[in-house]
């Protein structure tokens, strides 16, 4: 095991603790597993929530702050969070506008989100929910368990952050968030499994000299194996899938997000032929970032997810954001 | 047997033993779900039983609902995940249809048990079919009106059929294709608390 | 190989065309290899040039902009740049002011920048120079190559950055960055092995089970291999071995920084022991950063960097930063 | 052979049959440099040698001191890494040592050469017995004034002999104690390069 950790139990307390050692401006309760603004309730401000699985930092807690999230409720690594998180997030950050749930759809995230807004609601809270839904790699179908939330969580939650802080009420906040999932889609890719400190071992087996094509954000194996491709060969295969679903007719916001274990320096080499892509199929882009956000833990492997905007939600999207993991404008 | 009466001792004894089986096959468990989803559901179930034996121990309540209605709650407030919401719910609405009765028979606990696998699919919205406990869950609960050795085999027996089966709901679907061929682990965990209920009526 | 790239040969190139498409913000020049902030050379400001080998992202590249570099040279993956970059470079910054080239103290990096030193005040360009030593793991002396520039050199460039966005000349920028460097000391570990895309295969071996403890960040083996370390065991020998050669008097900046494969929520755990030692050595703690800062490519493992700082390097730390890895303030 | 005058072309050739020989022997470089450096000495001599090969075929330079500058400009400004300006330097202060003369004699190469190792040991500041390219430099010059032959041996000899040294400077001196046991790949790199010269000069 090649874990920078102390035992698997305490993993996600201990990361707890060492985000409420760096981030003054957060308050962390380790206890209760809900990281909160400092200045929450904001006065005559819409709440976000959100929450889900441990091990895709820095989504969510790292999102938390001005701009963004107002609460995260980290469950164990890859487990959705219980219902008391999401309860307890709530009553901490409403101040009487409403709170908006952010969830990613997973079965465990749509169940206990849900068990928690009715609670929420008997305490007096009006609670709206959004479902992400990004992943083309899985197909969307009412028989089925839909389509995954990956990385356009984090468009969403930028984008129904600013909303909120510019204080726009409830429903206005969840119709763009609406929005965004609406005109966002994501393809991802793993070059290597990860470990979940649980288990010890990878997730799944890999061979080096193959890839997994349509992988989400929890170890599970993607939808096809493959030989291993050239960074090139990816972004065709990956920008395809998702314009396939997407069609802009409007400029893009491409994320290009690493999986956890991949450098830096070879995510933005992959940006460069997403960009190539986009160029060939004429698809303007309008800002662009990259690097390590919507994570699964230790895996090798990228996504990209686009987001085509309006001159509203590119205004959100620019407007001021000031979190651990995300940040700019003044 | 039939005509056997279940108290509140009897259902504590059942969480129990379940706890215990959970314990031992946490490894079989997250190694299934390590195949098919995310590596994590044995861990989950641990979690949620050691809390739930905790809270029994604590608080003994006095009716066999009381019992499944803690035991669910707990589930509910310990898991997370998928298995929480649906565990929990199954065995609260379970212990709700139960009623404050003392005692009750096999016949009345299999239409309690009913209930909560009614909750179960309307929750999550599967069906038998669809790789998930449910095909388990519901073979055992109608084979309850026979025995309780029946129940358990009709779980285990379920749960071996979720192998071929394309997975339709959780994790497992985003699999596609690729499903086929493993165990669901969340069937396999349903056939675990019907062995421990038939090992407590011996 | 499990690598995101096309070719070996092209990692670089690729990666500079993909922060080109990110930042446009940013000049990258891909063919010369100097990445430039768009509003060079800032008038009246001393200008700031650092670089070394790639595969350590963020840095440098992505610690160009207003209040940190000037400009950064990228060379061959953990090869030095060549002189002719940083020569563009200071022609290019240059404000008249006179330009501090950031160096980490290895060979290559000392060598050709200093190369490039000469051949810029040939061309009339004033220049000075800061060595970054912070590796406790190697002793310093003059009979060897003396100690290696590691995760403190993001101090030395955020600080001095903000020295000279503050109109200081080249003398107190440079003494600034002196000081940063003589109050700032770090110690690495590696749980794996690296993969540069020219070999192929990990730099070496090191089974599960064992750590490195003294490594640099250039996949280079450690001072001492060992049976694997829990967080708690890792983080009192790191920071022990840091305090045992810096002696801080004064609040230290802290830097949790991840090698490049381990998960934000596992440096996290470790800031938390981190934090926990400085506490019982009572060391009070001014700043906190964690996140993969000063990277070696897909390394598993961590480094904490600790600076003492005044009311000055305080403030300068504090003052605003917007490069693409590392942003605050207003 | 002690007589032979080298000219122009003489000294051309020997850069272009170093730059096959580092083409050659890459792999190993990079091997050696994996083991106590950063796996990079094969990759950087060959970008810096096809480079060499690229800049003389261009521009062929009249006199024997015009192709090392060429060759040692050339190395500076492509290479990078340690080995970058030392090697560069290494050819460079070789050949203004050499002048404008359109012929040199071995003896006058050996000398020239002196001057060129003298740059690397000021710059690097590194003295024989530290574990770097001037432990095969060093013998191999002063063998010179015997023969190629003896000079290629006394490299080649010179970089074994690196084996068993503790580094004090370069990479490889970040590892201590665990230096040892491993031959330098600078020193294994300047053998190759003495080696190519034995092979022209035959
Ligand atoms: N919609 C659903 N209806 C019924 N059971 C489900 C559903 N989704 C998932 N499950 C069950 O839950 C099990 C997975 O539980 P667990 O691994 O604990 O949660 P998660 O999938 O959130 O990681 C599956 O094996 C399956 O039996
Ligand atoms: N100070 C020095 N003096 C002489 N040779 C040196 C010195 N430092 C390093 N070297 C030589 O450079 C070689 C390494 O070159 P290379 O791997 O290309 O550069 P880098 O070490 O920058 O990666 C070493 O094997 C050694 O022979
Ligand atoms: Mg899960
Ligand atoms: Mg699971
Ligand atoms: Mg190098
Ligand atoms: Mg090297």
């Amino acid at each position: 095991m090649r874990m920078l950790i102390n035992v698997a139990e305490t993993v996600v307390a201990d990361a707890l603790r060492g985000m409420a050692a760096a981030h003054p401006d957060l308050v962390v309760d380790a206890e209760n597993r809900v990281i909160v603004r400092r200045d929450a309730p904001v006065a005559e401000k819409v709440a976000l929530v959100s929450g889900g699985g441990s091990g895709h930092e820095p989504l969510h807690g790292g999102f938390v702050g001005p701009g963004m999230l107002d609460a995260a409720c980290p469950g164990e690594v890859f487990t959705s969070p219980v219902p008391d998180q999401m309860v307890r997030a709530a009553a901490a950050v409403d101040s009487g506008r409403g709170v908006l749930f952010v969830v990613k759809n997973y079965t465990g995230d749509v169940l206990n989100f849900q068990m928690a807004a009715e609670l929420a609601e008997d305490e007096g809270v009006q609670v709206a929910s959004v479902l992400v839904n990004d992943d083309v790699a899985v197909t969307d179908s009412t028989f089925t368990a839909g389509r995954r939330g990956t990385g356009a969580t984090l468009f969403v939650e930028k984008i129904a952050g600013a909303a909120a802080e510019e204080g726009m009420p409830l429903e206005r906040v969840e119709a763009l968030a609406r929005r965004v999932v609406e005109s966002s889609r994501s393809f991802g890719v793993a070059l290597s499994a990860c470990t979940t400190p649980a288990k010890g071992s990878p997730t799944f087996d890999l061979p080096p000299g193959e890839l997994e094509l349509g992988v989400g954000i929890h170890g599970e194996p993607g939808r096809e194996r493959r030989a291993m491709m050239t960074s090139r060969e990816i972004a065709d295969f990956a920008v395809d899938a998702v314009l396939e679903d997407l069609e802009p007719r409007l400029p893009v916001l491409v994320l290009v997000n690493g999986m956890g274990a991949t450098p830096l320096l070879e995510l933005y080499g992959f940006n460069a032929e997403v960009r190539r892509v986009l160029d060939e199929r004429k698809v303007p882009v309008a800002r662009t970032l990259v690097g390590n956000y919507v994570t699964s833990l230790d895996m090798a492997g990228c996504s990209v997810s686009l987001c085509q905007v309006d001159g509203e939600l590119l205004r959100l999207w620019d407007a001021p954001v000031e979190t651990a993991g995300l940040r700019w404008g003044r | 047997m039939s005509d056997t009466v279940l108290d509140a001792a009897f259902f504590v004894r059942w969480m129990t033993a379940a706890a215990a089986s959970v314990e031992r096959e946490a490894g079989r468990l997250t190694e299934l779900d390590s195949a098919i989803g995310d590596a994590d559901h044995g861990n989950n179930m641990q979690r949620g039983f050691v809390a739930v034996v905790k809270v029994l121990e604590a608080d003994r309540p006095e009716a066999p609902g009381g019992v499944l209605v803690a035991a669910g709650r707990q589930l509910i407030s310990s898991v997370g995940g998928a298995s929480g919401p649906l565990y929990g719910s199954l065995l609260r609405r379970s212990g709700k249809a139960l009623g404050e009765a003392a005692q009750v028979t096999r016949e009345e606990l299999r239409a309690g048990l009913q209930a909560g696998v009614d909750a179960v699919a309307q929750l999550g919205g599967a069906a038998p079919g669809d790789k998930t406990m449910l095909d388990a869950l519901v073979p055992a609960v109608a084979a309850l009106g026979t025995s309780f050795e029946e129940a358990a085999t009709a779980a285990e027996e379920g749960a071996l059929a979720t192998v071929p089966m394309l997975a339709r709901k959780g994790r497992a679907s985003y699999l596609g294709e690729r499903s086929i061929g493993h165990q669901d682990p969340g069937a396999t965990s349903s056939a675990l608390l019907f062995a421990a209920l038939a090992e407590v009526a011996k």
